[in-house]
This record gives structure tokens, C-alpha cells and sequence, in this order.
């Protein structure tokens, strides 16, 4: 009986353990609370990832209603695969909590963080999970507004700004999000994404369906923070209090992604206008540029949160890259990328956050010498930093080996060496703080500075760990992601 | 606004039919416009004209800030306990069929159920919400940081 | 409604400016009922014209009533970007059906079930009550979850005793030595 | 059934787009959420004008009566409506605490404020 209802399990389970932490209230108690759903969550998405692999889609209707009429979970490999990343960011980044909470949030407070905290999970998994338009909206917006709470808790005053403005543009994107639904459903009818993929394709031609397209890539376009829509994202991961950046920056623009997939191919997949209007070529122009932008201003930054914030702006841009190929590889690439990114960014933003904790500051200079002060903390930042410049044996250096791929496979080579160029980029902004941590004398702000404690540093090493696990064995992931492409693709192309 | 009796008298007179109005239009949810989400704002509304002529601590008095906390955390997990209760009883999450010996029945219970939660934490929430935007300072100092 | 928008566009005094914001709300209201919309006209009545607006009048209590008026500098920008989606909405528009057409695919599909169906089926009177609660109740309960993330963010945001970051054992301390009404205070309002 | 046609949707537009100017073009805090509002209650507009079936009424089940409007777009909508005024009052909030911080609720001076920190 209880694997019959573990889709919805997944949800409620974080969604009703949030108000428990109101009533428990106490901060080491909501802690382990919070951990240990969190840990109940990740071997649910896993055996729901293994049974869709076994047993192909699996549907739960909510409350007994047949879709259309009523709500249901639809669980694919894709899907499936973005609730384990979720769930597995979300037990590494709880245990990882407390320490650094501690540190940046007031004691009375921190109830009502962890109670967030699960909030912005499950409106995450909730998002990757349901097969409704509409509801996909409500999940959307449990957890923006609980991540908009999460980045005011940041310690500076321009974490309250970065909250604002995260909040005018997130609630600008939903608004367009729900401006296309109701073109879709005044197209069709209807609020299934299952039923609208049917439904779709035979009014392709009609200018409500492309309007819907539009206006859904532009609102799902400010969540995934698609250049040129990405202003909200800098300032939002540098401010946030360490814990929620490492949670957001591996979660929210994924499954944000995941949401566009899901958008563009699901529903909209084998619809022929898009050979017309070069929506594709459109995505993928935003996408080269993003990966150039981006690179180009982490370069710049002196405050390494920000840096890799910017990075991540860049790494967007590969995912959708992947997706604008149009082919089992491409779209294999992004799935294969949104995994491997999630891993090594939340580890670099991890190590940041132990930084954070002993020194106070994330500012280059700062970090001056603490490769000898903190030597695992910065191993763990070479390993992150390796990987984001895709040095082989490491995930990164996968993904983009199935970029490049895809790229050559279409013939489209200068593509190809523009993957090779940006990442080029990379190393310029790796290696800038590598030599600062390892090369430079310690400054002031990192005399006394010691080894982050154990709590901290084990899991940034499970995620670095993971990170070049998955580089060298990467069979699981790249299996899962051409399962999940090619279903999307229908075997068609 | 202490000393304006014509507005003390007269809300005085005036709050306890918001409140019955409130209590009708959540019973009354199922057969004309209505239901937990309006009737939990109206109530609220009570709360909050009160709030406004009589002050913020005059209402803590009344409904302090415990036990609206605990009303917003009880409404939640009565919505969502009813959807386990569907689960526990044979059907899927938030199947009312289940819930008694009749579908009809059972979706009738349901419903008032979940209207219920929804009412009771959109008055708990919407209280919550203007104290404390009122119960601050124009000025409070900053936090320190 | 037009011209209340354009008004609230126009003018910098906040206050009127929430005023009108009441009224817009308010005509929205009677807009839906015209359509309808009962239970929606309802309850925009009572969250846009009433709590809204009170929440707003609150902040200009614990901030400025004025707008300064901005640099010009935005103004090209943002008529470029607000020109460019009107003009994709109204592309969109073209192909809709036109206003309470009975034929509309949107009656088509899945509504016939709630109107012929739920009377039968979950046996009350009220539709939308039904869909609300019903067929479409786990909407319904993300909604509810959204007000509690309001409701307990809000007090994040805003709680009364903000104290700087401190030692554990000082707060420990505190919370000894605090009085009863410190507490409850500190918890909620 | 000639008048209104279309005629509906783009007077929802047309305010829809007042409501999004006023979010991107004005500086203070307080007329962004302002803004948000009338842009997302010409947006409920939107919906609830695709639910009226002409010659329906409410749907409040009655005897006699067989044209009721799509009672969809309504459920949709009120959902929607709390959405929005959670966020309302989240923003608020925030610009409580953005003012508190900066003394300033205009985008512009924050900006100056924050370049020399």
C-alpha cells in the first residue's frame, strides 16, 4: 500500500513536517527534525526513480479524480531523476545547516528557517513532480515566496534588496507563467500537461498556442535566470545566508530547467512551428551569450560568492544550450549537465560557506593563504573549481564532452569550439582564486583561521566526492539522461 | 484613536455580526458564494478594525500571538491530515469518497473539513500579518549587523 | 478602470495612490460579478479592496507617503518592453474565441464534467466549491500553505525584538531572564 | 454576438500593461507592488473573461436553469488571488525592512547607498 502512494508521499512529507517546526520550535530539536525528513525523502525519490525505470511512467491521481478533472502526478524518468537531485541536495544542505545558521540567524529565527527550508524543498520537488499545469504554478509559488524569507534572513542589508528584487521578478515570471497557461487552456480546455501535449499539436497553427509558447519561455525564462534575465540571481546567492545559497544554486534554476523541458518539449515537442519561428535558434543565441557574459563578469568579481554566481549564469547557459540542439544528445547533454552542476556548485558554495564560518568574509583578498590554514576545505574548492572547468575524470568535464558532441554530431563545429573557448573562461576565474588561497601569505583575516569544523566539511567533500564519482563512472547518470531524452523526444527524431 | 467614542461605540456594536457573518459564510460555503478562504479574511477583518480603534495590544490580549500561531499550524495539517486520512481509509491523498459509508457523504465531510483548515489559517495568517505590521515602530532601530 | 490605472500611474502622493488602488480592486470585483464570478468577486472584495489596502496603509504608516519623482531615464526602456508584450498578447488574442461564446473549447472539455457531473458526484450546489474543494482540492491546499508562508514569513521578516547576532550563552541568558510578555511579544507581534 | 468580440481582451491588456509599466518603470518600492497588483488583477481578469458563457449564470446549481458559466477559471482564480496577496505582503514587508535599513524606499538612492557601503 505505501508504494502505491509514494509520489504524493514525497510531497506531503516535507510539506506537513514545515508547520510541525512551528510547534517544536526549540533550534537543535527543528534541526534534526528537519534532517531527518530530509533524509526520509532521498530513498523515496531513488525508489521512485527505480521504479520508473522498471515499470515506465507512473500516475497517482489526487483525490480519486481521473485527470483532466482532477490533479494527478505523472512520474517519468526526467522527472524522477530532478526529485532525486533535489532530495539528495536537500539531506546534504540540512546536516550542513546547522552550524553556519547558527552562525548567520538569529536564535529566534531559526524555527522558522528549517521550516522554510522544507517549504522550498517541497515546492521544488512538487514543481518536478506534478502533471498540471496550473498546480506546477502553486508549487512554483511555495517556493519562491519561502526562498524570497530564505534570502532576507542574509546578514546584510542588501540581502533585504536582493530579496525584493527577487520577488518584483519572480512574481513578474509567474504572472507571465500563468498568462500562457491561460492561453493554453483557452486553446484547449485544459490544464493536463499530459492532455495538453495531445492536445496541442493540432492547433499548431493557432496564434494563442504561440503566444502561450512565448510568454511561458519568458516567465519560466526569469526563474531559470536565462540571460538577459538574470538580474535577480547575482545578488540573491550572495547575500542569502550560506546554506540557502548552497540549497538554491543546486535546486531552484534546475528545476526551474527541468520546468522549461518539460514546457518546450512535452507540450509543445512535436509541434512544427517552432522550425518556423526560430524559437530554438533564439534560446540557443541567449544561451552562447549567457556562457560568455557570465564568464566574463565572474572574471571580474573580487567577492567569490558573487563570482560563482555569475558562473552559474554561465553554466545555465550550457543546459539550455543542450536543449536548443533538438536532439537526444543535446537535450541529454542539459539533463546530464543540470545533475553534474548541481553537485560541483553546491559543494563550491559549501566550501564558501565554511569560509564564511571561519573568516567572515568571502572576499578575495580575504581568503588570502588559507590553502595551508584550510587545507581540506580548499582541496574541496579545487576539486568544485576542476570541475567547473571540465578537466577529465571530473563531472564537468563529462557533461561537456556530451555537449561537444551533440554540437559536432549537428555539424555545427563553431558551437563546439565556443564550448571549448568559455571554458577557457573558466580556468581565468578558477585559477585566480586558487593562486590567492595558495600562493599569497595569509592575511589578517586569515591568521587565526583553522580547519572548518567536521559538521561542514563532510558534507562539501560528499558532494566534491560525488562530483568525481559520477566524472569517472559516469554510466548511472548518462543512462538515466538518454532514457529521460528520448522519451521526451518521442524515438521521433 | 482612543478617545473617538463615536468609532469605539459603534465598532463595538458592529464586530460581533462580522464575526457571525464570518461563521455563515463558511457554512453556507457549500450552497451560495462563500467558503473557508472568505470567511477566514472576514474574520480576520473583526480582529483587525479592532485592532485598529482599540490597539494591537488590546487584541493580543483577546487572541494572543500563541494561539494564533498555533491556529495557522493546526488549519495546515487539519487540510493536509484530512488527505491522509483518505490514504489511511483505502483511497488516494484527498479522496473524500472514502471518508464515510457514502460518496456523497464523505465529499460533504471532506469539504467541511478542508474548508474548516482553510478558514481557520487565512484568519490566523491575516491576524498574524497586520500585528505585526502594526505592532512596529515607524522608526524601530535596525538590527545590528 | 483604465483611468484608475493610468491615475496611479501618474500620481506620486502613495496615499491616493492606495486609495485608488481600493477602487481598482473594487471595480475588479464588480467586473467578475458581471461575469459571474461570484465567489472570485467575493473574495477579491475582501483581499484586494481590504486587506491589501490596509497592509499597504500600514507600510506607509512605517515608511514615506511620498514618491519622489524617478529619473526619466527608464521611462523609453520600459514602454519598449511593456509595447513589445502587449503586442504579443494581442497577437495571441486574435485566434481566441470570441467573449461568452458557449462553443469556446474551454467549455468544452473538462467543464461539462464539473456542471453535469458534480451535482452527482460530491453533491453540492456550488460548483466552484466543488472544483475548489473537490476535484481540484490539491490546488487548494498548496494555497493554504502559500497564506502560511506568508503569515510566518512576514513574522521572519518583521518580528518585533530583532537582536544582533550573539553567542549562544548570552541568548540563553536572555531568554532566563526575560518576562513572560518579552516572550510572547518576541514570538509573535 | 458581434459586440464586445475580442474587444474584452484587449481592454484587459491595455490595463494589464499599465499595470506591468508602472512595475518596471517606477523607482519606489511601494508603487512596484502597487503596480503587481493591477497587473495581476487584469490577469485574473483575463481568465475569468474566457469563463463567461453568454446567457450563464453563477454556477450555483439551481432548478430551471441549464447555462451556467465555466466555473474553472473561477477556482483558478481564487487560488491565484491568495497567491498574490501572500506576495503582496511578503513585498511589504520587505520594503518595512528595506526602509528601516536604508532610510530610503527609492530604487535609485539604494543604488547609490549600496556603491559605497
Amino acid at each position: 500500500m505505501i508504494a502505491q502512494h509514494m509520489p504524493i508521499i514525497q510531497i506531503i512529507l516535507p510539506l506537513m513536517a514545515a508547520p510541525v517546526c512551528l510547534i517544536i520550535r526549540h533550534p537543535h530539536v527543528v534541526w534534526i527534525w528537519a534532517v531527518a525528513i530530509s533524509l526520509l525523502c532521498l530513498p523515496i525519490s531513488v525508489s521512485l526513480l527505480m521504479q520508473v525505470m522498471d515499470t515506465g511512467t507512473i500516475v497517482y491521481e489526487l483525490g480519486g479524480w481521473a485527470a483532466p478533472w482532477g490533479i494527478e502526478y505523472r512520474i517519468d524518468t526526467l522527472n524522477a531523476f530532478v526529485l532525486v537531485i533535489v532530495s539528495a541536495i536537500g539531506a546534504v544542505v540540512m546536516p550542513y545547516a546547522r552550524r553556519s545558521v547558527e552562525k548567520e540567524i538569529p536564535v529566534s529565527r531559526i524555527y522558522i528557517f528549517y521550516s522554510m527550508m522544507l517549504l522550498c524543498q517541497t515546492g521544488l520537488m512538487g514543481i518536478a513532480i506534478t502533471g498540471d499545469a496550473f498546480n506546477l504554478f502553486v508549487f512554483l509559488e511555495i517556493s519562491s515566496l519561502s526562498s524570497y524569507v530564505l534570502i532576507s534572513f542574509g546578514t546584510d542589508r542588501r540581502a533585504l534588496t536582493a530579496a525584493y528584487r527577487y520577488l518584483i521578478m519572480g512574481t513578474i515570471g509567474a504572472t507571465f507563467y500563468i498568462i500562457g497557461v491561460g492561453f493554453m487552456y483557452s486553446a484547449t480546455g485544459s490544464l493536463n500537461i499530459h492532455d495538453l501535449s495531445t492536445l496541442i499539436p493540432e492547433m499548431a497553427g493557432s496564434r494563442t498556442v504561440q503566444a502561450a509558447l512565448a510568454f511561458l519561455t519568458v516567465g519560466l525564462g526569469l526563474k531559470v535566470a536565462l540571460f538577459p534575465l538574470h538580474m535577480w540571481l547575482p545578488n540573491a546567492y550572495t547575500y542569502a545566508p550560506s546554506a540557502v545559497t548552497v540549497f538554491l544554486a543546486a535546486t531552484a534554476t534546475k528545476v526551474a530547467v527541468y520546468a522549461l523541458i518539460r514546457v518546450t518539449y512535452t507540450i509543445f515537442g512535436t509541434v512544427d512551428f517552432l522550425d518556423i519561428v526560430p524559437a530554438r535558434d533564439l534560446l540557443m543565441g541567449m544561451a552562447l551569450i549567457a556562457m560568455f557574459v557570465g564568464s566574463a563578469v565572474a572574471i571580474y568579481q573580487v567577492n567569490i560568492k558573487r563570482m560563482l554566481a555569475y558562473s552559474s549564469v554561465a553554466q545555465i547557459g550550457y543546459m539550455i544550450l543542450g536543449l536548443s540542439f533538438d536532439t537526444v544528445n543535446g537535450v541529454a547533454a542539459g539533463i546530464i549537465h543540470l545533475f553534474n552542476h548541481a553537485m560541483m556548485k553546491g559543494g563550491l558554495f559549501m566550501v564558501l560557506g565554511a569560509v564564511m564560518y571561519r573568516i567572515g568574509s568571502v572576499h578575495l583578498h580575504d581568503m588570502a593563504g588559507l590553502g595551508k590554514k584550510m587545507p581540506l576545505t580548499m582541496a574541496a574548492f579545487v576539486g568544485g573549481g576542476l570541475s567547473l572547468i571540465g578537466v577529465p575524470l571530473t563531472v564537468g568535464f563529462v557533461s561537456k564532452w556530451y555537449l561537444i558532441q551533440a554540437a559536432l554530431e549537428k555539424g555545427w563545429w563553431p558551437v563546439a569550439a565556443l564550448i571549448v573557448v568559455s571554458s577557457l573562461m573558466a580556468v581565468i576565474y578558477v585559477w585566480r582564486v586558487v593562486e590567492v588561497i595558495y600562493m599569497k601569505p595569509a592575511g589578517q583575516a586569515a591568521e587565526n583561521a583553522t580547519e572548518a569544523p567536521m559538521s561542514l566539511l563532510i558534507p562539501t567533500w560528499v558532494l566534491i566526492g560525488a562530483a568525481v564519482y559520477f566524472g569517472i563512472d559516469a554510466t548511472t547518470t548518462v543512462d538515466v539522461a538518454v532514457a529521460a531524452a528520448e522519451a521526451l523526444l518521442g524515438g521521433a527524431r | 484613536m482612543k478617545q473617538k467614542i463615536i468609532l469605539r461605540v459603534i465598532s463595538k456594536f458592529l464586530i460581533p455580526y462580522i464575526l457571525l457573518f464570518a461563521l455563515y459564510v463558511q457554512w453556507h460555503g457549500d450552497f451560495g458564494p462563500g467558503g473557508g478562504f472568505q470567511a477566514g479574511v472576514i474574520f480576520a477583518a473583526g480582529f483587525i478594525l479592532y485592532a485598529i480603534i482599540f490597539g494591537v495590544d488590546t487584541v493580543r490580549v483577546v487572541i494572543p500571538a500563541v494561539v494564533t500561531r498555533l491556529l495557522l499550524v493546526f488549519g495546515v495539517l487539519l487540510y493536509s491530515g484530512v488527505g491522509v486520512a483518505g490514504i489511511i481509509l483505502g483511497g488516494n491523498y484527498l479522496d473524500y469518497n472514502v471518508l464515510a459509508h457514502e460518496p456523497t457523504h464523505g465529499q460533504h465531510y471532506g469539504i467541511l473539513l478542508v474548508e474548516l483548515g482553510v478558514g481557520i489559517t487565512v484568519a490566523s495568517a491575516m491576524i498574524t500579518i497586520f500585528c505585526t505590521f502594526a505592532g512596529r515602530g515607524p522608526e524601530d532601530p535596525e538590527e545590528e549587523v | 478602470m483604465g483611468m484608475i490605472a493610468i491615475a496611479i500611474a501618474r500620481i506620486h502622493n502613495l496615499f491616493a495612490v492606495v486609495m485608488l488602488t481600493g477602487i481598482f480592486s473594487l471595480l475588479g470585483a464588480a467586473a467578475y460579478v458581471i461575469m459571474d464570478a461570484v465567489d472570485v468577486a467575493f473574495t477579491e472584495a475582501a483581499v484586494g479592496a481590504g486587506i491589501s489596502t490596509v497592509l499597504m496603509l500600514g507600510t506607509l504608516a512605517l515608511t514615506t507617503s511620498e514618491e519622489k519623482p524617478s529619473p526619466k531615464k527608464n521611462v523609453v526602456g520600459a514602454l519598449i518592453v511593456v509595447t513589445i508584450t502587449g503586442a504579443v498578447l494581442i497577437y495571441g488574442t486574435l485566434d481566441m474565441p470570441h467573449y461568452g461564446d458557449p462553443l469556446a473549447p474551454v467549455h468544452q472539455h473538462v467543464a461539462d464534467r464539473y456542471i453535469g457531473q458534480s451535482g452527482t458526484e460530491v453533491g453540492l450546489p456550488n460548483v466552484v466549491t466543488s472544483v475548489l474543494a473537490s476535484y481540484r482540492g490539491y490546488d487548494t491546499l498548496g494555497e493554504t500553505y502559500v497564506i502560511f508562508i506568508a503569515a510566518i514569513g512576514v513574522l521572519a521578516i518583521l518580528g518585533r525584538v530583532r537582536f544582533p547576532r550573539r553567542r549562544e550563552e548570552d541568548i540563553a541568558e536572555d531568554d532566563a531572564q526575560k518576562t513572560p510578555d518579552e516572550t510572547a511579544r518576541e514570538t509573535g507581534a | 454576438m458581434a459586440f464586445p468580440g475580442l474587444l474584452n481582451y484587449w481592454l484587459i491588456i491595455g490595463l494589464m500593461m499599465i499595470g506591468f509599466y508602472i512595475v518596471i518603470a517606477h523607482g519606489n518600492l511601494i508603487k512596484k507592488i502597487v503596480g503587481l497588483n493591477v497587473f495581476q488583477v487584469s490577469v485574473f481578469l483575463l481568465y475569468i473573461t474566457m469563463g463567461k458563457v453568454e446567457g450563464g449564470t453563477a454556477p450555483i446549481l439551481a432548478e430551471g436553469i441549464t447555462a451556467y458559466s465555466n466555473p474553472l477559471p473561477h477556482v483558478l482564480i481564487l487560488t491565484a488571488i491568495v497567491v498574490g496577496v501572500a506576495t503582496t505582503s511578503l513585498g511589504l514587508a520587505l520594503v518595512v525592512r528595506i526602509r528601516n535599513a536604508y532610510g530610503s524606499i527609492e530604487e535609485d538612492e539604494l543604488d547609490v547607498q549600496d556603491d559605497r557601503p
